[in-house]
């Protein structure tokens, strides 16, 4: 029992992982549609930047919390200019481009910013001062470490955050009517063009947050460490409906899910397969996701 | 031949009957027309008798065979070819090609023939373009063949739409506001088109709001309101009938 | 260019290195051991002088002031453009095939194994081609069909003794099953559901290669592939196989272009345009994008089971999904759609990292760089179908 | 000609708009005065909706100027033109299909902030269309023809507009809905808003009208007072089908 | 230069190629490998070059630790007519790449490629510096047994030929030992989350945790959540993971983590002299370095002592070869292969401390 307890928690985290990925994924594209395969770079990028920022604090002899905290900030802000800039550069041009077209200049970006942070930090992994948030607690036969609590905290607070700001604000009825047609956007004085910025920064400051908590639950960061998780996040804001901030966290919890329970209980060298036939499976019942809107694009 | 009845029609989306009961029937060489107020479920009717809709209930047969149920591809099979209310061509492609795709079930060779390009292919191919080619013809759409089709003005447009239907030999064609966004001169061209299509044999069962157009070629009148058959019968009876008035004619 | 113009244009690129020193700094400079400066600047002032003279040239090309430059060579493409459109095309084909045939006469052997690669891609591009650019579904996952063809013939003629030949077909049909058991579930999904549901079934494929011990030798994958041999010669040179994927390529190009102008084609074409309306005027959708993943993934299982021979060797590594990104990046950067654009892009493609092998470190961040600008400069495509140009609203 | 001598509130002058390399707009030059129904017909793809599209820069002129309220505006950004009073009820209504009606009808007040007007533009624009009041929690994709398009007119009228643009607002339409539309664009003129309105239906357009222009292939072949062009027998026989 | 197609020898330069991934994960270890070669060509010139060549160079080439860019890379290679090559790192990659650098009789020399294979082939001028896999799993046996005197073992590995086929070898020869094995999990290269793995180990409780996979930082990230989780076995891994990195990264959650590694005797003259020449040009060495520096360097010494460079003649010269390198006496036998001496090594004090000797059966 304590076993399937803790595979449960592990699952938890790990589709919090997953789910703060998969909102910025979910947002970018529910906003221009787009497939951002650099999503993946940002999340790699911020847990580069939580370190260089932690670290430096650190041998400052700022307060371990603060730096925490500080370095949180920094991180997502730094991320989320990064994307601005991609977006103005990569995307922009390309709006009336077909989407293809988009996708590939996205795969383009991805691979110039993963070996962009390899230049500039090296091939080797860089290690957090995990000293910082290392520890737990003890729950009967159950370890839940501090990390855990964290991952899984900020992803439900950044969730309900994203709803609010999407469905309550100005901001985010802008950011739905854009996705919906941008010509008509314009014609009731909404500037696409910031909207869409925003959106991406937005997305990127969520990727830069997993990128720390990353960094700091597992001890080192990558330079390739945001291709897998950014394609698992992808499946999962799919899985979720793609576009849906709601349908992105649950597919994150269940893409988590899945993969730690298949390790744990079947086989771990097949938990991806596991985590992808679950996706299929039920976009093969539901081909708009779990949460996805079911707008009928057939209509004739 | 190409006896269209529906019987007892019901089709709901969720909570929303759309369709109750709807029974008619286009007989050989009629013209019917089709309306009623906005959202009275005029288009629904076509796309059940198309297969794009599945009908709750009820039963569309096509001289005797059930046709409900169908695919939209057998549906076309069988002699059935439509327009659509919002424009649907193949917008990146000539309007020749948009009128060959719809020969697609008329024709038959498969991947191997292609590939080795046999003789059946090649002349089967030149049956295509040159019936496409006369569909276009027909249209008055002849010289604007090898014109990307999004690329064609609005009119020119909705009679390609016309055109590809023709173009896969229909004996019924279903037209969903044919008139719409066309100036009075304009239409008036479209009614003839369509009295030369009728001269081919081929039914007609057509939604219109213009009601210069209906009034004008339809042999006979269905009135839908709220998904409910108010009224059917002679353009002149129609016109005078005060359920009619009140729902959609209006004065 | 106005004054206004030119002002916002020096304006927006104060900004951009502006905005560029802000994200470089960081990364170069905040130590734990304290704050740097110089490293970036050194960086900084490099891509700043490149920019701004990127920018004078851009400049002074919009001023007119390089026309003399610029107008007779646009002269000169336009006469060659000329002179290509007058040839007959028969004659241009003979003298590529031409070219093709006597090329292994004048290549060393990196020059052929180059080329093999080349032609191998060509195979898979052209496939995917038809998946992507006629029948318009996003297929990330293609790379599986490949690995499919690949470790068909290497089970097959290890464990069977089957020649090349006899596999050749075999596993093109083998891919062609795999490609309808995978696009079976996904014919209900539209656009980017379709595209994770491949990557999903390519990383099944290649999870499956990887661990299926007794199969496939997992990660260790299988040695001893024998190269093919045709009545009694045996194509083991380099420059032999490079006629055998030749003949393939060729095969490809041919089949697919025929397609492409068949009905099949034109009913794929029409699904990509709207499937909606392709049912409605009597396409098959169902049907036909069977056919289209089928008819992809045998292009694939070709390539595929040449590549095992050629290697000798297979291993899983060989099918991941960059590769698969890999060959999309091609058909979209060539032209999706256009058999001359799909060559095209592999040519760049495979070549662009062969001669930047010398950036070394900096090779895969100059690649991405150029794929990204290659995009922005001609987002249809290098030579794209000549069916382009959306009705599309005109806005910044 | 006549009537110079007033200052007009929307101007064209030799406007030129393209798409890629297709001229839609040809030299155009018209004027709207503050406070009339102006009306735009034409045959099919003469370029009304373009004519509209790039009075709001969305589409960009490549030649020519166009003046609003007296200021050169070919420069602005579309989205700040809905801020300075003009505003676009767009060929085929363009709703925001999965926002509900009320949020539809606050995307249109966007730029506004002055919560207390917007309530009341809200009310007053559901006591125009009592039916949007009805499926005010509705989402807007899922109305249907006719619901559509006086949601789209709700929309721009929550921008409290000076000049409204309105293209084909009776397309698709039943016979009872499209005199409905009629009236209520002559009850917003009468409230001082000034219309430009492009239909295909040129009877009632040009009934409803003060002035009116003819395009044919991008230039405008005619200019008159609207009752004139009514009786011309070349307008008759080429746009009302005589 | 000489503009005569008739060159003498003296203008000949000599090349090497190295084959190693330079770019992707392990671009690490593959830079490490080609900058070992290059230093032992850095000590030849300054003893002199070689007699008969103008100058030696170093032709990089990056295999990226994938069979088809290895292949492509070991042509580009042969275009350059480079007469040996060191390298390549992953097995997966050496061994494709080698079939194709066998066709034009070229020399190869791997100094990380542990999987038996790569020298049970019969290829004439394979060879190889380092050790065996199916050397290393039984040494790292016979330490749990002999030495860490443990019950019960858990095997983790992360499906690349190399860390599959050195957990499998430990799993069986734990078996044979009498070590139960309670596990043997593989998880997937990239993969950073080891939850569900770890959280198996900790409930089988296992004396012995092995972890056997292809990277360093792969080894830190898994010692960290295992520590962090409370796994409280012995922990022990083998020579990929066996990298200064693991301490840097995993810090005192590497503590008193054993590793097997082919001994380099950090003492011997050889070991000191490389790591002078070494360290004067680039950053500490990595766990290759030293192998590829011996490889490269033992190429060198049989083309000076055979004084050409045709394959035949090398290839007799390299077996005839028996010198002090960095990393241990090299001396190649008729498959090519060089011995293994797999030494256990622990991490004490943020260092990794040779610890038990496999070939002696002696602590050190
Ligand atoms: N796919 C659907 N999902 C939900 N409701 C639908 C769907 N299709 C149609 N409806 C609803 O069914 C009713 C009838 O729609 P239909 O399109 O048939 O109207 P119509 O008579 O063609 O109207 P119009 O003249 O405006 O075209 C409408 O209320 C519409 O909102
Ligand atoms: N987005 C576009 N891309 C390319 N050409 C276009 C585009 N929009 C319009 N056109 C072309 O510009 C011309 C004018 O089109 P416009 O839509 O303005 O005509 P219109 O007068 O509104 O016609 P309709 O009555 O059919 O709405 C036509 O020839 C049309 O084909
Ligand atoms: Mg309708
Ligand atoms: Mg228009």
């Amino acid at each position: 029992m304590d076993y399937f307890i803790q595979q449960l928690i592990n699952g938890l985290t790990l589709g919090g992982v997953y789910a703060l990925i998969a909102l910025g994924y979910t947002m970018v594209y529910g906003i221009i549609q787009l497939i951002n395969f650099a999503h993946g770079e940002f999340f790699a990028a911020g847990g580069y930047m939580g370190v260089i920022f932690i670290s430096w604090l650190a041998a400052q002899g700022v307060h371990p919390y603060v730096c925490l905290g500080i370095g949180l900030v920094l991180a997502m802000l730094y991320c989320a200019m990064l994307a601005m800039a991609v977006e103005r550069l990569a995307y922009r041009p390309l709006r009336q481009a077909s989407r293809l077209a988009v996708l590939l200049s996205a795969l383009g970006m991805s691979i110039f910013l993963q070996n962009g942070l390899m230049l500039t930090q090296g091939q080797y992994d860089k290690a957090y001062p995990t000293e910082i948030t290392a520890g737990g607690f003890q729950l009967g036969g159950l370890y839940i470490s501090y990390m855990q609590c964290l991952i899984v905290a900020l992803t439900i607070f950044l969730l309900v955050v994203l709803n609010l700001l999407v469905f309550k604000t100005r901001i985010g009825k802008a950011m739905r009517a854009t996705a919906q047609d941008k010509v008509m956007s314009a014609l009731v004085g909404i500037n696409a063009n910031h909207i869409i910025a925003l959106t991406f920064a937005i997305g990127a400051g969520l990727a830069a947050a997993a990128g720390i908590m990353v960094g700091l639950y597992y001890g080192t960061v990558s330079y390739s460490m945001g291709f897998v998780p950014g394609i698992k996040a992808f499946a999962a804001a799919v899985l979720g409906g793609i576009g849906n901030i709601t349908g992105a966290m649950i597919g994150g919890l269940i893409i988590g899910m899945v993969e730690i329970f298949a390790a744990g209980y079947i086989s771990s060298q097949y938990k991806d397969v596991f985590a992808f036939i679950i996706l299929i499976g039920v976009l093969y019942f539901k081909p708009t996701g779990i949460m996805g809107e079911n707008v009928d694009d057939t209509r004739v | 031949m190409a006896n269209l009845i529906l019987d007892d029609i019901c089709v709901r989306f969720g909570g929303l009957q759309a369709l109750t009961d709807v029974s008619f029937s286009l007989a050989e060489g009629e013209v019917v027309g089709l309306i009623g107020p906005n959202g009275a479920g005029k288009t629904t009717v076509f796309n059940v008798i198309t297969g794009v809709y599945k009908a709750s209930s009820g039963a569309a047969t096509y001289d005797g065979k059930r046709i409900t149920g169908l695919r939209p591809y057998q549906v076309l099979a069988m002699g059935i070819a439509r327009t659509f209310q919002n424009i649907r061509l193949f917008p990146r492609m000539t309007a020749l090609e948009n009128c060959m795709v719809a020969q697609h079930s008329r024709s038959s060779v498969g991947v191997v023939g292609a590939v080795l390009r046999s003789p059946s292919q090649r002349r089967e191919e030149a049956r295509i373009q040159e019936k496409s080619q006369r569909a276009l013809d027909f249209m008055g759409l002849g010289d604007m063949a090898d014109e990307i089709s999004s690329n064609l003005p609005y009119g020119h447009q909705r009679r390609l739409e016309i055109a590809r239907a023709l173009a896969s030999e229909p004996q019924t064609l279903l037209l969903d506001e044919p008139a719409a966004g066309l100036n009075p001169s304009e239409s008036r061209e479209l009614m003839e088109a369509i009295g030369h299509i009728t001269d081919l044999g081929i039914n007609v069962l057509m939604v219109e709001h213009d009601m210069k157009v209906v009034m004008g070629i339809c042999n006979r009148i269905v009135v839908l309101d709220h998904g409910v058959m108010i009224a059917e019968g002679r353009p002149e009876q129609i016109q005078r009938d005060p359920k009619v008035i009140e729902a959609y004619l209006g004065q | 260019m106005t004054i206004q113009e030119s002002k916002r244009l020096w304006v927006s690129l104060g900004v951009g290195l502006f905005w560029f020193l802000m994200l470089l700094w960081p990364l170069l400079g905040i130590k734990p051991g304290g704050l740097e400066f110089s490293e970036t600047w050194a960086v900084f002032s490099k891509i700043a002088v490149a920019a701004v003279l990127i920018v004078a040239v851009y400049h002074l090309r919009q001023a007119g002031v390089l026309d003399f430059i610029g107008t007779p060579l646009v002269k000169a493409s336009e006469a060659v453009g000329r002179g290509y459109q007058k040839a007959p095309t028969w004659l241009l084909l003979a003298v590529v095939l031409a070219a093709a045939l006597i090329y292994p006469q004048f290549a060393g052997r990196y020059g052929n194994d180059v080329a093999i690669s080349v032609l191998i891609y060509i195979c898979l591009g052209l496939g995917l081609n038809v998946v992507v650019g006629l029948a318009g579904l996003l297929d990330l996952g293609y790379i599986a069909f490949y690995g499919v063809g690949a470790y068909a013939y290497a089970l097959l003629s290890l464990h069977f003794g089957l020649s090349f030949w006899t596999c050749l077909p075999i596993a093109a049909m083998l891919a062609a099953i795999s490609g309808c058991i995978i696009g079976f579930p996904t014919l209900r999904m539209r656009g980017d559901y379709l595209a994770i549901v491949t990557l999903g079934f390519g990383e099944i494929v290649r999870l499956i290669l990887n661990n299926w011990m007794t199969l496939t030798n997992g990660p260790n994958g299988i040695l001893g592939i024998p190269r093919p041999d045709f009545f009694g010669y045996n194509f083991a040179s380099l420059s032999s196989l490079y006629y055998v994927i030749l003949g393939i390529a060729v095969f490809t190009v041919l089949a697919v272009y025929r397609l492409n102008h068949s009905r099949i084609g034109r009913a794929w074409e029409a699904i990509r345009e709207d499937e909606t309306a392709a049912e409605l005027m009597g396409v098959n959708t169902f049907l036909l994008k069977l056919l289209a993943y089928a008819m992809g993934a045998t292009f694939a299982g070709l390539a595929g089971a040449f590549f095992a021979s050629r290697m000798r060797f297979v291993g899983p590594e060989s099918f991941t999904f960059l590769e698969s990104a890999m060959v999309l990046a091609m058909v979209v950067l060539g032209g999706m759609g256009s058999i001359p654009g799909v060559i095209l892009g592999v040519l760049v493609l495979v070549a662009l990292p062969e001669l930047f092998r010398d950036f070394e470190l900096y090779r895969m961040l100059v690649f991405g760089g150029v794929m990204c600008t290659m995009m922005l400069v001609r987002p249809a495509g290098l030579w794209p179908a000549k069916r382009v140009g959306r009705r599309s609203e005109e806005m910044e | 000609m006549n009537q110079d001598s007033r200052q007009p509130i929307l101007e064209l002058r030799n406007v030129v708009s393209a798409y890629g390399r297709i001229r839609a707009l040809k030299g155009i030059s018209l004027k709207v005065f503050d406070g009339e129904i102006v009306t735009i017909i034409g045959a099919n793809g003469a370029g009304k909706s373009t004519t509209l599209m790039t009075m709001c820069n969305v589409v960009k002129a490549v030649e020519g100027d166009i003046f609003y309220k007296g200021e050169r505006i070919n420069d602005v950004a579309p989205d700040q033109l809905p801020t300075r009073g003009l505003c676009q009820v767009p060929e085929g209504r363009r709703i925001f299909p999965r926002l509900t009606v009320t949020e539809n009808l606050d995307m249109g007040a966007f730029f506004r902030r002055d919560s207390a007007g917007i309530k009341e533009d809200l009310e007053r624009v559901y006591d125009l269309f009592p039916k949007l009041r009805e499926r005010r929690r509705q989402l807007g994709g899922t109305l249907s023809g006719g619901e559509q398009q006086m949601l789209a007119m709700g929309r721009a009228l929550m921008s409290r507009p000076r000049v409204l643009l309105l293209d084909e607002p009776s397309m698709g339409l039943a016979p009872l809905l499209v005199k409905q539309i009629f009236d209520i664009i002559a009850t917003i003129n009468g409230q001082g808003v000034t219309v430009v309105l492009v239909e295909q239906n040129a009877n009632l357009a040009l009934q409803c009208a003060q002035r009116g222009y003819v395009l044919e292939t991008g230039s405008v072949v005619m200019e008159d007072e609207a009752s004139a062009l009514l009786h011309n027998p070349d307008i008759r026989k080429a746009y009302l089908g005589e | 230069g000489s503009d005569g197609a008739e060159e003498k020898q003296a203008d000949q330069v000599l090349k090497i190629g190295t084959l190693s991934p330079l770019t992707g994960p392990y671009a690490a270890d593959g830079n490490d490998i080609r900058q070992g070669a290059e230093a032992a060509v850095a000590v030849i010139k300054a003893q002199g070059g070689i007699p008969g060549f103008s100058d030696i160079v170093v032709v990089p080439a990056d295999s990226a630790c994938d069979p088809k860019q290895a292949v492509a890379a070991a042509n580009k290679l042969i275009n350059d007519k480079v007469p040996a090559v060191v390298g390549a790192y992953c097995s997966s990659a050496t061994i494709p790449a080698s079939e194709t650098l066998a066709e034009e009789d070229i020399i190869m020399i791997t100094p990380a490629s542990t999987s038996p294979v790569v020298t049970e082939r019969g290829l004439p001028y394979m060879f190889r510096t380092c050790g065996r896999d199916d050397h290393q799993a039984p040494a790292a046996v016979k330490f749990m047994k002999e030495v860490a005197d443990v019950k019960s073992v858990f095997i983790v590995d992360d499906k690349t030929t190399y860390s599959q086929g050195m957990a499998d070898g430990v799993a069986a020869a734990a078996k044979e030992a009498g070590i139960e094995v309670l596990g043997h999990e593989h998880v997937n290269q990239g993969d950073k989350d080891f939850s569900a793995v770890l959280t198996m180990v900790k409930d089988r409780n296992p004396d012995l945790f092995y972890i056997s996979l292809q990277n360093s930082s792969s080894g830190a990230t898994m010692v960290i959540q295992a520590r962090r989780m409370g796994i409280n076995a012995i922990l022990m891994g083998q020579d990929a993971v066996f990298h200064p990195k693991l301490i840097e990264f995993a810090k005192a959650d590497a503590e008193g983590m054993f590793c097997t590694f082919g001994d380099i005797d950090t003492t011997t003259q050889g070991y000191l002299d490389f790591l002078a020449n070494y360290s004067s040009k680039y950053s500490a060495p990595g766990a290759y370095s030293a192998y590829s520096y011996d490889s490269a360097m033992a190429y060198l010494l049989a083309v000076k002592a055979a004084g050409t460079t045709d394959p035949a003649a090398v290839r007799a010269e390299l077996l005839k070869l028996s010198f002090d390198g960095a990393s241990k006496t090299v001396s190649y036998d008729e498959k090519g292969d060089s011995g293994s001496n797999y030494t256990v090594y622990q991490v004490r004090d943020g260092q990794f401390v040779p610890y038990w000797n496999s070939l002696t059966g002696q602590k050190y």
